[in-house]
């Protein structure tokens, strides 16, 4: 089968597009996905594709959009929602912890729902369009949590989380929507929820990441190989539930551990694969265990400040010489 | 029911329903009557929220929907899951943290439901259950049933966004939905007068494109025949419905509360105006039912109470050991 | 203003507010053009949102209120800003990210306000400033100032739970706010079809036991007139009440969005409605002005904007090393 | 000057009474805190003291209620508003993360206000009045976020909050409302906001807890002291900015670290609280850092269930053995 070149928006796309084929009970809906396509174009042509029946447009409304689509998923439709920007999800925040995250566990009637969010900055987006809220998500039971660096991942993502009986938090980073292209299937596999990939080998440390941050670590690991140091790179690709497994043999091949990513540092995500790391590898570990994250301020909206906001491969390179050094 | 039992009794196409709400509502208020008691017996875990003096509503809709139609019922509607046909037995079992009982001790009190007869067990977050009714309503739709739904909703949860995001979405996609608001006069401890200004709160309809109504909540045999007109309106027309019930919160908001807040004056009205009393006194009067009738049927319905109270005490708690099964759904 | 330059010019006591107005107007106008082309230009971080078309709404409401009212403007309300006392210059500095703007570079485009003229800068969340406004205003007034409250809203944002919520506490707590809904016709790419379904959205001022009145959004001399009235009714009474202002999204919901989804015919309608031009034709066809007068006024303007450019571009960005500074006020 | 008793909720509404005497600027609303006292009678005859002008109820609006408590702030108010159970912030959870962390570094606008929210279970509440939210409020930039185990501290630490000029989450413990008792003096001092308090001292581990966990720490390390082990038990009292000197110092001193919450595990403030010492202090760890949580379950109804969801003295002082050992 040939393979054709997408970026991480048209892989998303096109997983879509397979959903909506192959599943009668999938329903695409949000603000103006509709004819539109949706803010970053995600669901161009599906609406006439697939109709308006399966493929609409709805009111400004988030609690209402995740509230029906925790009602469709109750009765059966794998509803895919689009919240236009994660930032916008802190106004229904209740439909998805209490709501979709509680309710199997009280009733044993699956919500099996799909969140799409855009997350992420480094566009001039400002402190309410380029939030990265993964932990807020991560820390609520009952719910999943998936976020993909690469387009044969956003795709095989798509899938699994649409397919799961779970409420999943789909998140998408709009740094790579059209920053990374990948040669892929025209449709593909599944890729299984749950399971972390090793992006690039290495002894001498390990970055556990995902995200926009998987590329500013493979970008530093890249810069330090030149003096010598070997660094793997952990794609985590879903975040609840994480991959333990492949955490801790990536702690015991190498005793040093960094995590990166682009969300606020206290109570983030990071802090979390520390824990575990310290709690579970900490005969395997040479080194305190580094975090590199966002400092705990709004997302700026100046060039300038954004830069020295997101942990760049700089950052990193340093941090990583340092860690490596220890 | 036995109406037939006495010769004078009269009948109409309307008895039987009658009859049957009467039942709904006497289990309601008689199972509510023993939780009360339980609770300051101290013998229930958490709270007790009643729905005494609100039984109409909640009965007269729950045997009016068809099987198909959906159903998000609030805090005092003990009566839509009786009615459409959770037993007593559950009730107590939910309120007993029984593993035997809906959400399997999961759950408390007024928290449960039942997917199999339509009935969604709400999340406390007053509003959050009504876009999940919308939903529910377009999926069963595009499955190709002809469902509707019925919602109720507090005063109180009237001023949360969730109300307004949830009625207006379900006009906009044409949802059919009764959507009914239960004016009990108070929410918690704060009296309508604080929770909104328009006169009524039947002028929301308009802003929502809707039809709106006002229904006397505590009149069984005027509120069936109002329902089932305006439920005709809504399955041909596919458009939602706003329907303010007026009605009165007959005890404290759940029963750690006295509600020494409220008037007696007013409780004092609604209590002439009870909805069992009034449906009882309808029957008798046209002889629908003889007073050994209604007697037998209330005392039927206590059985069925007495019973289910044992039965749910005799039964498990869940273990500990499952605390965390089903958190998530396997495939 | 010069008005009184050449001879033929008849005046009246609105004249001097009206040629305000479209001094604003005119700022507004020029500096959203001119940053329309400077994103086109690539020469913009981030996006581009203009008011284009709907300046009236804006102009007028920031000229009739007193030094003590509070605005709470929304994306399209560049006229608001200005009309308040915001220089063009700190407008170009908030878009520019220059350290010497309204917010420092920590916020763009239209997320800007100054308190000292009573402005609110808004957050991105539909309605979510509503009921900052709401508590801004009874503050105000417990602190013993006579302000009242001008909310704007566009038609998706009525859609928001915290619409509902905000204009419902006004009401319950009599706030004096004006609620101006600015129905331009679109929500980003989404007809005001698919928003709500009442005739006019002036249909949910009953619901919160409000006046409501609607109004053409773009002809300032009747906007100004009614505004008035009604604000002397607002601060009489201390009620809340909603204008819903008709008016057209003249460009994409940002410059990213040609709008190709919006039908000609309505932007072309619309364009014979520009509030500039009708504002302007009323000035020249009764002698308030003539056309040099506005020539002049519209030089001015667009020198404004020229300096105001050329000075932010040669102002600072931020330091990276203050990234850090102001997180938390210092006591 | 006499101190008298007063139970964990007396202090709040003490504090409440001072600061609505000594500070014209403090209004104090929310559902129910009225007339009627609050759901838990923290407000009991405020409102007949302070009037309805200063003292009152409002609508079930939580995004109105916080908006307009930020707006108020902005003007010099310094509003406290109770939110009837922290679950229910979360349908307004924007006002806070969006609307009030940002607006100080956007405008330079303080907002001093304070959100008093009773969190917590142990009493049947079930899924929806019970949670333990505070990582997702540590999680956010501009907030800062106290959490008292006693009354004394209780107090301190609203009047510290309502004095902040920045947005203050007051979280509150129902476990704790009546049954924690305290002789504190009429009115007392300020407890300053990010300072941590030894509650034992103990050079064979370290427990880092706050609010009810505090007790059930201090439970625990006297159970265990029968056995010869003295384990130290921090009271964070502050969960941001959370005091980090204490903290590395009673690392430094017992080497062995667990963390106690009542919140869920994964995403936690436990992590970060690990994570911190796993960067900070990993030269002085002589063990893994422990976490006893609850686990990540909406919280169950049936006490039973809760038996087991709640950590218990049981389990802290068995964990605590088995860190000592390690
Ligand atoms: C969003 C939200 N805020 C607060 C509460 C707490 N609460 C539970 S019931 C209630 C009063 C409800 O009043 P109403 O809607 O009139 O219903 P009623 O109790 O009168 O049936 C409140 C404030 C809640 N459940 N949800
Ligand atoms: C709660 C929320 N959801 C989504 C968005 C994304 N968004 C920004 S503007 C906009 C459309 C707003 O339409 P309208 O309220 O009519 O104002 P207009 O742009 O027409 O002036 C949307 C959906 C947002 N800002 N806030
Ligand atoms: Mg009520
Ligand atoms: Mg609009």
């Amino acid at each position: 089968m040939p393979k054709t070149e997408m970026t991480y928006i048209d892989a998303i796309r096109s997983g879509l597009d397979h959903l909506l084929k192959d599943h009668k009970d999938v329903v695409v809906y949000g603000q103006d996905v509709g004819a539109f396509g949706g803010a970053f174009k995600a669901t161009l042509g599906l609406q006439e594709k697939y109709g308006t029946d399966r493929v609409f447009d709805t009111p400004i409304s988030e609690s209402a959009i995740l509230g029906s689509a925790i009602g469709m998923a109750m009765q059966g439709l794998r509803p895919i929602v689009e919240v236009q920007f994660v930032d916008f999800i802190t106004t229904a925040f209740h439909q998805i912890l209490n709501n979709a995250g509680t309710t199997y566990y009280r009733t044993k009637i699956p919500v099996p729902m799909t969140v799409r969010a855009p997350c992420g900055g480094g566009f001039g987006g400002g402190p309410f369009h380029s939030e990265e809220l993964e932990n807020f998500f991560c820390h609520i039971p009952g719910i999943k949590v998936v976020y993909p660096a690469y387009p044969s991942d956003a795709r095989g993502l798509l899938y699994s989380a649409v397919l799961d009986p779970n409420p999943v938090i789909f998140l998408e980073n709009k740094f790579l929507y059209r920053r990374i292209k990948e040669f892929i299937l025209p449709k593909g596999e599944a890729v299984p929820i749950g399971v972390a990939q090793i992006r690039r080998t290495g002894n001498d440390a390990v970055i556990l990441t995902y995200g926009a941050m998987v590329h500013e670590s493979l970008h530093a690991a890249e810069q330090i190989s030149a003096e010598g140091f070997e660094v793997m790179v952990v794609d985590l690709r879903t975040l609840k539930p994480y991959d333990i497994d492949a955490i801790l043999s990536a702690v015991a091949a190498t005793n040093r551990v960094m995590v990166v990513h682009e969300a606020w540092k206290t109570g983030g995500f990071g802090a979390e694969l520390a824990a575990l790391v310290a709690e579970h590898a900490f005969h395997l570990l040479d080194a305190p265990i580094v975090r590199i994250t966002a400092p705990d301020c709004p997302v700026p909206f100046s060039p300038e400040l954004e830069r020295v906001y997101r942990p760049s491969v700089e950052k990193i390179s340093e941090a990583l010489l340092d860690l490596i050094n220890y | 029911m036995n109406s037939q039992a006495t010769k004078k009794i009269k009948t109409n196409t309307s008895v039987n329903i009658w009859l049957r709400i009467l039942k709904t509502m006497f289990l309601g208020r008689l199972t509510e009557e023993r939780l009360v008691r339980l609770y300051h017996q101290g013998k229930i875990f958490g709270g007790v929220y009643t729905g005494i003096g609100q039984e109409a509503i909640g009965a007269v809709s729950a045997h009016i929907g068809t099987p198909d139609d959906l159903y998000a019922p609030a805090i005092r509607n003990v009566t839509v899951h009786l009615g459409r046909g959770t037993k007593v037995l559950d009730v107590f079992r939910q309120y007993l943290g029984r593993v035997t009982g809906p959400t399997r001790g999961r759950d408390g009190n007024v928290h449960y439901g039942e997917m199999d007869k339509g009935v969604f067990a709400m999340v406390s977050h007053m509003g959050a259950m009504l876009s999940v009714l919308v939903g529910g309503v377009m999926a069963r739709r595009r499955l190709g049933k002809s469902t509707m739904g019925f919602a109720y909703i507090g005063d109180g949860a009237s001023s949360t966004g969730d109300f307004h995001e949830a009625l207006n979405f379900a006009s906009v996609f044409d949802v059919p939905i009764l959507f009914m608001i239960e004016n009990n006069h108070y929410a918690y401890s704060t009296p309508k007068e604080f929770q909104y200004r328009c006169q009524s709160l039947v002028e929301k309809a308009c802003g929502y494109g809707m039809e709106g109504l006002e229904v006397d909540g505590n009149d069984v045999i005027k509120l069936y025949d109002q329902i089932k007109i305006i439920l005709e309106k809504i399955r041909k027309n596919n458009r939602p419905v706003l329907l303010v019930c007026d009605t009165m919160r007959m005890r404290g908001h759940g029963e750690h509360d006295d509600a020494s807040y409220v008037p007696k004056e007013l409780l004092l009205k609604y209590k002439e105006k009870d909805p069992i009393h009034l449906l009882k006194k309808h029957l008798l009067n046209n002889d629908f039912a003889c007073e050994q009738d209604l007697k037998k049927l209330e005392k039927e319905c206590l059985d069925e109470i007495n019973q289910s109270y044992k039965k749910a005490l005799s039964e498990p708690m869940p273990s500990p050991d499952d605390l965390l099964e089903g958190v998530y759904a396997e495939d």
